[in-house]
């Protein structure tokens, strides 16, 4: 599984792409949110607030109960402020 | 068409390919984005030195392409144009262009308010503005998020 | 600023000179309106080989005047530019260009949509299309009466 | 008194600009309509339908009934079709 972050996620994370494959039991994209605030303080302090987080899986927004699976790039970011 | 990139555009060269050899076109809308020299929106906020835009290559394409095909559904265009750029601009630079050709001028201004009102709030962009302090993400703004609002049809999100 | 002039204009030079060394301005909206190749509204008319433009010198740049100043009571804008050609159109060339620099892009499409919509049907222009069949003046349209009436403020004309 | 014709009251007319000293009587916009009909043939025509004739005294737009005086600059014309 291919994971993205950007903007401040990847300043707290340190890293704009981790390529992980979490166990069959993260299916959807909260457990996957869980299962990252596992990995470092830094993963921790990015999702401590996920209602100023964004989920695109396959380039596609979704809510934090999409499934996830093997093979899916799931990106994470903070509201858009383009254009 | 959609266009991200990093160079500069030219708004009257890209305006005039818009409507060449096209009669049916009466009239053309166009906005430009701008990097202001402060931060904030009301003018009274610390300088702006530069900032950089970041983006998500290929969901950005993507979905400045779905925007631009929801237009061409709800509007009568001839044709239609997105420019964003991405990389470091420094204040005055340009970031974005919208321009919208149609037989008539209603279609073009509609049109056009329409796509940077949903491209500010759903195409995959960040800046990061930098002050005399340091790096500052800048935060989405509920005036955004209403803007785009007004665009959504009954039935549909 | 407004111009009445027989000369085309650079829609890109325009707007870089109009926002230019002005780093208040977040976005810059313009209005391009072009000469159709054909005869009325929809399309189905006949073909107009040229149009000419005919003006009422004078009265002409006060309106404008008045129209832009109107403008800029009602929005907050940073800068706005008005030019609009007079004699002889081939299809597809520029007849006008309304652009609005403001901090902010709301100001900026409001009152570029209003400038456009009052000029039609306040500013001493009249268009004759050239057609195979010979000269026509175009008759004004009640669709410009109603855009240009939205505008209006209660209480006032 | 200047008076100005545009588009095809110009046509109608044959002329674009007309330098007249009407009598003291034609102190309306109406009255000197009424007395320019009298002036000629394209005269009568080009103001048979005062509804889509449009009046300027001094550039300012005008109803029918405004005062016009000798020095004054009155236009008339069709409904704009500029922009």
């Amino acid at each position: 599984m291919k994971i993205l972050y950007f903007a401040w996620l990847r300043a707290k994370i340190g890293a704009g792409e981790e390529d992980l494959a979490p166990p069959a039991e993260v299916a959807t994209v909260a457990a996957l949110v869980e299962w990252l605030k596992r990995r470092s303080d830094g993963h921790a302090a990015a999702f401590a607030d996920m209602s100023i987080v964004r989920v695109a899986v396959n380039q596609d927004y979704v809510p934090l109960d999409h499934p996830v699976k093997l093979g899916d790039e799931v990106a994470f970011f903070p509201p858009v402020t383009g254009g | 068409m959609i266009r991200v990139q990093r160079e500069d555009f030219d708004v009257g060269v890209e305006m005039a390919k818009l409507t060449q050899g096209n009669g049916k076109i009466g009239g053309v809308c166009c906005f430009v984005g701008l990097v202001r020299d402060y931060l904030g929106h009301d003018g009274t906020g610390a300088a702006v030195r530069a900032m950089t835009l970041e983006h998500y290559p290929g969901m950005t394409e993507q979905k400045l392409a779905a925007i631009e095909a929801e237009a061409r559904r709800r509007w009568p265009l001839e044709d239609s144009l997105v420019i964003h750029r991405y990389g470091r601009l420094g204040p005055g630079e340009r970031i974005v262009l919208v321009a919208t050709a149609s037989a008539h001028r209603e279609a073009a201004f509609e049109a056009c308010h329409f796509l940077i009102d949903w491209l500010k709030t759903k195409a995959p962009f960040w800046k990061l503005e930098e002050t005399p302090d340091g790096g500052q993400w800048v935060d989405a703004r509920d005036t955004d998020d209403q803007a785009a609002a007004r665009w959504d049809l009954p039935g549909r999100q």
